[in-house]
Protein backbone atom coordinates (compact mmCIF):
# COMPACT_ATOMS: atom_id res chain seq x y z
CA UNK A 1 0.00 0.00 0.00
CA UNK A 2 1.37 3.57 -1.09
CA UNK A 3 -0.11 6.41 -0.21
CA UNK A 4 0.00 8.87 -3.07
CA UNK A 5 -0.13 12.60 -2.74
CA UNK A 6 -1.06 15.52 -5.80
CA UNK A 7 -0.82 19.17 -5.18
CA UNK A 8 -2.10 22.60 -6.55
CA UNK A 9 -3.57 21.67 -10.28
CA UNK A 10 -2.49 17.54 -9.82
CA UNK A 11 -4.74 18.18 -7.49
CA UNK A 12 -7.33 19.59 -8.94
CA UNK A 13 -7.29 17.82 -11.90
CA UNK A 14 -7.78 14.25 -10.32
CA UNK A 15 -10.28 15.56 -7.82
CA UNK A 16 -8.44 13.65 -4.69
CA UNK A 17 -5.80 15.02 -2.43
CA UNK A 18 -4.58 11.93 -1.67
CA UNK A 19 -5.28 8.07 -2.10
CA UNK A 20 -4.22 4.80 -0.72
CA UNK A 21 -3.29 2.49 -3.73
CA UNK A 22 -2.21 -1.25 -3.69
CA UNK A 23 0.42 -1.70 -6.22
CA UNK A 24 2.87 -3.93 -7.32
CA UNK A 25 4.88 -1.28 -9.26
CA UNK A 26 8.51 -0.93 -9.40
CA UNK A 27 9.30 2.68 -10.50
CA UNK A 28 7.63 5.81 -10.01
CA UNK A 29 7.16 5.55 -13.86
CA UNK A 30 5.39 2.30 -13.34
CA UNK A 31 3.18 3.58 -10.68
CA UNK A 32 2.21 6.32 -13.12
CA UNK A 33 0.66 4.35 -15.77
CA UNK A 34 -1.27 2.15 -13.11
CA UNK A 35 -2.66 5.38 -12.00
CA UNK A 36 -3.34 6.80 -15.66
CA UNK A 37 -5.21 3.70 -16.05
CA UNK A 38 -7.63 4.57 -13.28
CA UNK A 39 -9.88 6.91 -15.20
CA UNK A 40 -9.84 10.24 -17.71
CA UNK A 41 -8.66 12.92 -14.95
CA UNK A 42 -5.71 10.58 -13.76
CA UNK A 43 -5.01 10.41 -17.36
CA UNK A 44 -5.02 13.41 -18.11
CA UNK A 45 -3.45 14.95 -14.99
CA UNK A 46 -0.37 12.58 -15.97
CA UNK A 47 -0.33 13.30 -19.87
CA UNK A 48 2.72 15.36 -19.50
CA UNK A 49 5.93 14.15 -17.19
CA UNK A 50 7.97 16.58 -18.09
CA UNK A 51 5.44 19.32 -16.05
CA UNK A 52 5.32 16.85 -13.29
CA UNK A 53 7.81 16.59 -10.34
CA UNK A 54 7.76 13.90 -7.94
CA UNK A 55 8.64 13.65 -3.84
CA UNK A 56 9.30 10.45 -2.66
CA UNK A 57 8.40 9.67 1.17
CA UNK A 58 8.79 13.76 1.24
CA UNK A 59 12.02 13.91 -0.88
CA UNK A 60 12.60 15.17 -4.31
CA UNK A 61 12.70 12.67 -6.64
CA UNK A 62 12.90 11.15 -10.32
CA UNK A 63 10.35 9.19 -12.20
CA UNK A 64 12.42 6.64 -12.58
CA UNK A 65 13.46 5.77 -8.73
CA UNK A 66 12.65 2.54 -7.33
CA UNK A 67 9.48 2.27 -4.99
CA UNK A 68 11.14 -0.55 -3.00
CA UNK A 69 9.67 0.19 0.85
CA UNK A 70 8.21 3.16 -0.24
CA UNK A 71 5.10 4.76 1.80
CA UNK A 72 4.40 7.90 0.52
CA UNK A 73 4.48 9.42 -3.57
CA UNK A 74 3.45 12.54 -4.13
CA UNK A 75 2.99 14.49 -7.85
CA UNK A 76 3.04 18.11 -8.03
CA UNK A 77 3.92 21.11 -10.62
CA UNK A 78 7.12 22.70 -10.40
CA UNK A 79 7.26 24.68 -7.01
CA UNK A 80 6.90 27.98 -7.40
CA UNK A 81 7.05 29.35 -4.05
CA UNK A 82 9.13 32.46 -2.36
CA UNK B 1 20.12 29.61 15.45
CA UNK B 2 17.50 28.46 12.90
CA UNK B 3 14.22 29.50 13.12
CA UNK B 4 11.75 27.59 10.25
CA UNK B 5 8.53 29.48 10.64
CA UNK B 6 5.66 27.38 8.37
CA UNK B 7 2.53 28.95 8.99
CA UNK B 8 -0.58 30.76 7.75
CA UNK B 9 -1.01 33.80 9.99
CA UNK B 10 0.26 37.35 9.03
CA UNK B 11 3.48 38.30 10.50
CA UNK B 12 5.07 41.63 11.01
CA UNK B 13 8.80 42.18 9.37
CA UNK B 14 10.41 44.66 11.55
CA UNK B 15 9.55 42.83 14.98
CA UNK B 16 11.02 39.78 13.65
CA UNK B 17 14.28 41.37 12.37
CA UNK B 18 14.66 42.51 15.87
CA UNK B 19 14.29 39.53 17.35
CA UNK B 20 16.26 37.46 15.01
CA UNK B 21 19.06 40.39 15.37
CA UNK B 22 19.28 40.06 19.56
CA UNK B 23 19.17 36.07 18.96
CA UNK B 24 22.16 36.59 16.55
CA UNK B 25 24.27 38.52 19.06
CA UNK B 26 27.77 38.85 17.51
CA UNK B 27 27.06 39.25 14.29
CA UNK B 28 28.13 42.30 12.11
CA UNK B 29 25.90 41.84 9.33
CA UNK B 30 22.02 40.69 8.91
CA UNK B 31 20.50 40.65 5.66
CA UNK B 32 16.68 40.51 5.04
CA UNK B 33 14.36 39.63 2.49
CA UNK B 34 10.39 40.47 2.49
CA UNK B 35 8.35 39.21 -0.38
CA UNK B 36 4.60 40.66 -0.34
CA UNK B 37 1.92 39.76 -2.24
CA UNK B 38 1.98 42.65 -5.51
CA UNK B 39 -1.22 43.66 -7.25
CA UNK B 40 0.18 41.96 -10.06
CA UNK B 41 -2.72 40.64 -12.23
CA UNK B 42 -5.21 43.22 -12.90
CA UNK B 43 -7.81 42.85 -10.12
CA UNK B 44 -5.95 40.36 -7.79
CA UNK B 45 -7.27 40.23 -4.82
CA UNK B 46 -5.72 37.74 -3.23
CA UNK B 47 -2.73 34.69 -3.57
CA UNK B 48 -3.81 31.32 -2.47
CA UNK B 49 -0.87 29.38 -1.47
CA UNK B 50 -0.52 25.46 -0.83
CA UNK B 51 2.32 23.66 0.51
CA UNK B 52 3.16 19.94 1.52
CA UNK B 53 2.57 19.13 5.11
CA UNK B 54 5.58 17.95 6.53
CA UNK B 55 7.78 18.18 3.66
CA UNK B 56 8.07 21.32 3.46
CA UNK B 57 9.72 21.54 6.77
CA UNK B 58 11.77 19.24 5.78
CA UNK B 59 12.88 20.64 2.76
CA UNK B 60 12.92 24.42 4.38
CA UNK B 61 15.19 23.20 7.39
CA UNK B 62 17.98 21.35 5.05
CA UNK B 63 18.02 24.34 2.92
CA UNK B 64 18.69 26.29 6.42
CA UNK B 65 21.09 23.88 7.58
CA UNK B 66 23.03 24.09 4.11
CA UNK B 67 23.08 27.95 4.39
CA UNK B 68 24.25 27.85 8.25
CA UNK B 69 26.96 25.75 7.37
CA UNK B 70 28.50 26.64 3.94
CA UNK B 71 28.43 30.23 4.92
CA UNK B 72 29.54 30.19 8.93
CA UNK B 73 26.07 31.99 9.74
CA UNK B 74 25.44 32.65 13.20
CA UNK B 75 21.29 32.22 12.29
CA UNK B 76 18.89 32.22 9.87
CA UNK B 77 15.45 32.88 9.81
CA UNK B 78 12.84 31.48 7.06
CA UNK B 79 8.79 32.77 7.77
CA UNK B 80 6.86 31.15 4.98
CA UNK B 81 2.80 31.53 4.80
CA UNK B 82 -0.19 29.57 3.55
CA UNK B 83 -3.64 29.46 2.69
CA UNK B 84 -5.07 32.81 1.32
CA UNK B 85 -3.02 35.93 1.66
CA UNK B 86 -4.20 39.22 1.19
CA UNK B 87 -2.53 41.68 -1.25
CA UNK B 88 -0.03 43.99 0.37
CA UNK B 89 0.51 41.23 3.27
CA UNK B 90 3.65 40.30 3.56
CA UNK B 91 4.26 36.22 2.56
CA UNK B 92 7.43 34.96 3.33
CA UNK B 93 10.58 36.43 5.00
CA UNK B 94 14.15 35.06 5.25
CA UNK B 95 17.08 36.75 7.72
CA UNK B 96 20.70 35.55 7.70
CA UNK B 97 23.29 37.28 10.42
CA UNK B 98 26.77 36.38 9.51
CA UNK B 99 30.03 38.40 10.57
CA UNK B 100 30.58 40.24 7.26
CA UNK B 101 28.59 41.50 4.70
CA UNK B 102 29.52 39.17 1.83
CA UNK B 103 28.13 35.77 3.79
CA UNK B 104 24.92 37.78 5.09
CA UNK B 105 24.24 38.46 1.75
CA UNK B 106 24.99 35.36 -0.59
CA UNK B 107 23.16 33.35 1.87
CA UNK B 108 20.26 35.09 2.22
CA UNK B 109 20.00 34.83 -2.22
CA UNK B 110 20.91 31.02 -1.86
CA UNK B 111 17.91 30.65 0.58
CA UNK B 112 15.64 32.79 -1.99
CA UNK B 113 16.60 30.93 -4.61
CA UNK B 114 16.53 27.56 -3.22
CA UNK B 115 12.26 28.26 -1.82
CA UNK B 116 11.12 29.51 -4.95
CA UNK B 117 12.48 26.52 -7.04
CA UNK B 118 13.21 23.32 -4.09
CA UNK B 119 10.08 24.07 -0.88
CA UNK B 120 6.97 22.31 -1.85
CA UNK B 121 4.71 26.02 -2.11
CA UNK B 122 2.51 26.41 -5.11
CA UNK B 123 1.19 30.05 -5.47
CA UNK B 124 -2.30 30.47 -7.10
CA UNK B 125 -3.75 34.08 -8.28
CA UNK B 126 -6.98 34.97 -6.88
CA UNK B 127 -8.65 37.62 -9.56
CA UNK B 128 -12.46 39.00 -9.76
CA UNK B 129 -12.16 36.89 -13.18
CA UNK B 130 -11.51 33.51 -11.23
CA UNK B 131 -7.77 31.74 -9.78
CA UNK B 132 -5.04 31.19 -11.65
CA UNK B 133 -1.73 28.57 -10.95
CA UNK B 134 1.48 30.73 -10.93
CA UNK B 135 3.69 28.96 -13.50
CA UNK B 136 7.31 28.38 -12.19
CA UNK B 137 10.00 30.78 -14.81
CA UNK B 138 13.01 29.26 -16.22
CA UNK B 139 14.58 32.71 -14.76
CA UNK B 140 13.90 30.91 -11.27
CA UNK B 141 14.76 27.13 -12.38
CA UNK B 142 18.31 29.06 -13.81
CA UNK B 143 18.99 30.79 -10.46
CA UNK B 144 19.98 27.80 -9.01
CA UNK B 145 22.85 27.28 -11.36
CA UNK B 146 24.34 29.79 -9.43
CA UNK B 147 25.26 27.62 -6.01
CA UNK C 1 11.38 57.44 -2.27
CA UNK C 2 14.54 58.40 -1.00
CA UNK C 3 15.30 58.65 2.53
CA UNK C 4 18.97 58.84 3.52
CA UNK C 5 20.01 60.11 7.14
CA UNK C 6 23.16 61.02 8.14
CA UNK C 7 22.93 61.13 12.17
CA UNK C 8 24.52 60.02 15.17
CA UNK C 9 22.00 58.78 17.31
CA UNK C 10 20.72 54.81 18.11
CA UNK C 11 18.15 53.71 15.24
CA UNK C 12 15.71 50.70 15.78
CA UNK C 13 16.32 48.59 12.53
CA UNK C 14 12.43 46.80 13.30
CA UNK C 15 10.57 50.19 13.42
CA UNK C 16 12.58 51.50 10.22
CA UNK C 17 11.94 48.57 8.28
CA UNK C 18 8.22 48.48 8.77
CA UNK C 19 7.89 52.29 7.95
CA UNK C 20 10.05 52.07 4.78
CA UNK C 21 7.88 48.70 3.29
CA UNK C 22 4.73 50.93 4.08
CA UNK C 23 6.31 53.55 2.22
CA UNK C 24 7.28 51.42 -0.87
CA UNK C 25 3.64 50.18 -1.15
CA UNK C 26 3.62 47.88 -4.25
CA UNK C 27 6.79 47.20 -4.28
CA UNK C 28 7.19 42.77 -3.98
CA UNK C 29 10.60 42.57 -2.84
CA UNK C 30 11.87 44.45 0.21
CA UNK C 31 15.56 43.77 1.55
CA UNK C 32 17.61 45.44 4.53
CA UNK C 33 20.80 45.62 5.86
CA UNK C 34 22.04 46.26 9.11
CA UNK C 35 25.45 46.38 10.28
CA UNK C 36 26.31 46.25 13.03
CA UNK C 37 29.43 47.11 15.89
CA UNK C 38 30.88 43.77 16.49
CA UNK C 39 33.45 42.69 19.27
CA UNK C 40 36.03 42.80 16.87
CA UNK C 41 38.90 44.00 18.49
CA UNK C 42 40.03 41.93 21.67
CA UNK C 43 38.22 44.42 24.40
CA UNK C 44 36.61 46.64 22.06
CA UNK C 45 34.40 48.76 24.06
CA UNK C 46 33.41 51.59 21.89
CA UNK C 47 33.50 52.49 17.42
CA UNK C 48 33.88 56.10 16.50
CA UNK C 49 33.25 57.35 13.19
CA UNK C 50 34.08 60.67 11.69
CA UNK C 51 32.38 61.47 8.21
CA UNK C 52 32.41 64.85 6.36
CA UNK C 53 29.41 66.52 7.01
CA UNK C 54 27.98 68.16 3.64
CA UNK C 55 29.97 65.73 1.78
CA UNK C 56 28.63 62.54 3.26
CA UNK C 57 24.98 63.59 2.83
CA UNK C 58 25.61 64.31 -0.89
CA UNK C 59 28.15 60.90 -2.01
CA UNK C 60 24.72 59.13 -0.16
CA UNK C 61 22.33 60.83 -2.20
CA UNK C 62 24.27 60.13 -5.43
CA UNK C 63 24.33 56.43 -4.53
CA UNK C 64 20.88 56.07 -3.67
CA UNK C 65 19.25 57.96 -7.22
CA UNK C 66 21.97 55.92 -9.23
CA UNK C 67 20.50 52.58 -7.40
CA UNK C 68 17.09 53.82 -7.75
CA UNK C 69 17.24 54.56 -11.98
CA UNK C 70 19.85 51.35 -12.24
CA UNK C 71 17.59 49.04 -10.49
CA UNK C 72 14.00 51.18 -11.15
CA UNK C 73 13.43 51.08 -7.38
CA UNK C 74 10.12 52.17 -5.41
CA UNK C 75 12.43 53.18 -2.46
CA UNK C 76 15.97 53.60 -0.90
CA UNK C 77 16.47 53.65 2.73
CA UNK C 78 20.07 54.81 4.00
CA UNK C 79 20.93 55.62 7.77
CA UNK C 80 24.38 56.05 8.35
CA UNK C 81 25.30 56.50 12.10
CA UNK C 82 28.77 58.84 13.34
CA UNK C 83 30.19 59.56 16.65
CA UNK C 84 30.72 57.14 19.47
CA UNK C 85 29.21 53.99 19.28
CA UNK C 86 28.96 51.03 21.72
CA UNK C 87 29.93 47.49 20.98
CA UNK C 88 26.19 45.72 19.80
CA UNK C 89 24.47 49.12 19.03
CA UNK C 90 23.65 48.98 14.70
CA UNK C 91 25.88 51.15 12.83
CA UNK C 92 23.87 51.42 9.91
CA UNK C 93 21.28 50.64 7.28
CA UNK C 94 20.22 49.84 4.17
CA UNK C 95 16.81 48.90 2.33
CA UNK C 96 15.41 48.53 -1.08
CA UNK C 97 11.90 48.01 -2.81
CA UNK C 98 11.62 46.36 -6.06
CA UNK C 99 8.88 44.54 -7.98
CA UNK C 100 11.28 41.62 -7.79
CA UNK C 101 13.77 39.76 -5.63
CA UNK C 102 16.89 40.26 -7.60
CA UNK C 103 16.46 44.30 -8.35
CA UNK C 104 16.20 44.16 -4.34
CA UNK C 105 18.81 42.18 -3.39
CA UNK C 106 21.63 43.65 -6.34
CA UNK C 107 20.89 47.13 -5.54
CA UNK C 108 21.35 46.75 -1.68
CA UNK C 109 25.13 45.18 -2.64
CA UNK C 110 25.85 48.05 -4.80
CA UNK C 111 24.59 50.73 -2.13
CA UNK C 112 26.82 48.99 0.60
CA UNK C 113 29.90 47.84 -1.44
CA UNK C 114 29.62 51.60 -2.38
CA UNK C 115 29.37 53.32 1.15
CA UNK C 116 32.11 51.26 2.77
CA UNK C 117 34.73 52.72 -0.02
CA UNK C 118 33.30 55.28 -2.08
CA UNK C 119 31.07 57.45 1.57
CA UNK C 120 33.26 59.66 3.39
CA UNK C 121 33.25 58.00 6.80
CA UNK C 122 36.68 56.76 9.11
CA UNK C 123 36.22 54.02 11.23
CA UNK C 124 38.09 53.64 14.15
CA UNK C 125 38.52 51.28 16.94
CA UNK C 126 38.19 52.12 20.55
CA UNK C 127 39.91 49.63 22.79
CA UNK C 128 41.09 49.42 26.29
CA UNK C 129 44.81 49.67 24.33
CA UNK C 130 43.57 52.38 22.79
CA UNK C 131 42.43 53.85 19.34
CA UNK C 132 43.07 52.61 16.15
CA UNK C 133 41.85 53.60 13.03
CA UNK C 134 40.62 51.20 10.52
CA UNK C 135 42.12 50.10 7.36
CA UNK C 136 40.56 50.03 4.18
CA UNK C 137 40.95 46.30 2.74
CA UNK C 138 41.66 45.13 -0.89
CA UNK C 139 38.40 43.40 -0.93
CA UNK C 140 36.55 46.39 -0.10
CA UNK C 141 38.24 48.28 -2.52
CA UNK C 142 37.78 44.91 -5.29
CA UNK C 143 33.86 44.62 -4.73
CA UNK C 144 33.59 47.78 -6.42
CA UNK C 145 35.09 46.12 -9.56
CA UNK C 146 31.61 44.19 -9.90
CA UNK C 147 29.37 47.27 -10.58
CA UNK D 1 42.04 82.17 -0.34
CA UNK D 2 41.37 77.69 -0.15
CA UNK D 3 39.83 76.03 2.78
CA UNK D 4 41.69 72.96 3.55
CA UNK D 5 40.22 70.07 5.73
CA UNK D 6 41.74 67.42 6.77
CA UNK D 7 39.77 63.66 8.72
CA UNK D 8 40.66 60.94 10.36
CA UNK D 9 44.31 60.27 10.93
CA UNK D 10 45.46 62.95 8.50
CA UNK D 11 43.73 65.56 10.52
CA UNK D 12 45.33 63.72 13.56
CA UNK D 13 48.60 63.88 12.29
CA UNK D 14 48.27 67.64 11.47
CA UNK D 15 46.66 68.34 14.13
CA UNK D 16 44.37 70.43 12.44
CA UNK D 17 40.38 70.14 11.19
CA UNK D 18 40.91 72.79 8.77
CA UNK D 19 42.54 76.06 7.80
CA UNK D 20 41.92 78.55 5.29
CA UNK D 21 44.94 78.56 3.34
CA UNK D 22 46.36 81.47 1.03
CA UNK D 23 47.75 79.80 -2.14
CA UNK D 24 48.62 80.44 -6.08
CA UNK D 25 48.74 76.64 -6.58
CA UNK D 26 47.03 75.26 -9.70
CA UNK D 27 46.71 71.50 -8.85
CA UNK D 28 46.00 69.81 -5.73
CA UNK D 29 49.70 68.76 -6.37
CA UNK D 30 51.13 72.12 -6.13
CA UNK D 31 48.44 72.66 -2.94
CA UNK D 32 50.39 69.45 -1.26
CA UNK D 33 53.83 70.60 -1.92
CA UNK D 34 53.20 73.77 -0.24
CA UNK D 35 51.52 72.59 2.55
CA UNK D 36 54.23 70.16 3.35
CA UNK D 37 56.63 72.95 3.58
CA UNK D 38 54.69 74.81 6.17
CA UNK D 39 55.80 71.78 9.14
CA UNK D 40 56.83 68.67 10.06
CA UNK D 41 53.26 67.70 11.06
CA UNK D 42 52.51 68.35 7.19
CA UNK D 43 55.32 66.84 5.61
CA UNK D 44 54.47 63.71 7.55
CA UNK D 45 50.38 63.85 7.07
CA UNK D 46 51.36 63.95 3.15
CA UNK D 47 54.60 61.64 2.89
CA UNK D 48 52.79 59.10 0.94
CA UNK D 49 49.84 60.48 -1.34
CA UNK D 50 49.04 56.69 -2.13
CA UNK D 51 47.56 56.33 1.39
CA UNK D 52 45.32 59.40 0.66
CA UNK D 53 42.35 60.66 -1.16
CA UNK D 54 41.45 64.33 -1.90
CA UNK D 55 38.32 65.64 -2.33
CA UNK D 56 37.16 69.08 -4.48
CA UNK D 57 34.50 70.64 -3.11
CA UNK D 58 33.11 67.99 -1.71
CA UNK D 59 33.28 65.37 -4.98
CA UNK D 60 36.31 62.52 -5.16
CA UNK D 61 38.84 63.71 -7.29
CA UNK D 62 41.97 63.77 -8.37
CA UNK D 63 45.75 65.22 -7.27
CA UNK D 64 46.70 66.34 -10.72
CA UNK D 65 42.95 68.20 -10.59
CA UNK D 66 42.86 71.80 -11.48
CA UNK D 67 42.31 74.37 -8.76
CA UNK D 68 40.87 77.05 -10.53
CA UNK D 69 37.87 78.40 -8.88
CA UNK D 70 37.84 75.61 -6.12
CA UNK D 71 36.52 76.59 -2.72
CA UNK D 72 36.85 73.81 -0.52
CA UNK D 73 39.73 71.21 -0.89
CA UNK D 74 40.12 68.16 1.65
CA UNK D 75 42.40 65.32 3.00
CA UNK D 76 41.84 61.53 4.07
CA UNK D 77 42.55 58.59 4.42
CA UNK D 78 40.42 55.28 1.86
CA UNK D 79 36.98 55.42 3.68
CA UNK D 80 35.84 52.50 5.55
CA UNK D 81 32.16 53.47 6.28
CA UNK D 82 28.99 50.44 6.30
Amino acid sequence: MIEVRYFAWVRERIGLSHERVETQARTVADLVDELKARDDDHARAFADLRALRVAIDQDLSEFDASLDGVREVAFFPPMTGG
Amino acid sequence: MLDIRIEPMPFHAGPELDRFTAATAGAGAVVSFTGIVRDVAAGLTAMEIEHYPGMTERAVTAMAETARDRWGLSGVLVIHRYGILDAGTPIMMVATAAQHRAAAFESAEFLMDYLKSRAPFWKKELTREGAKWVAATDEDEAALGRW
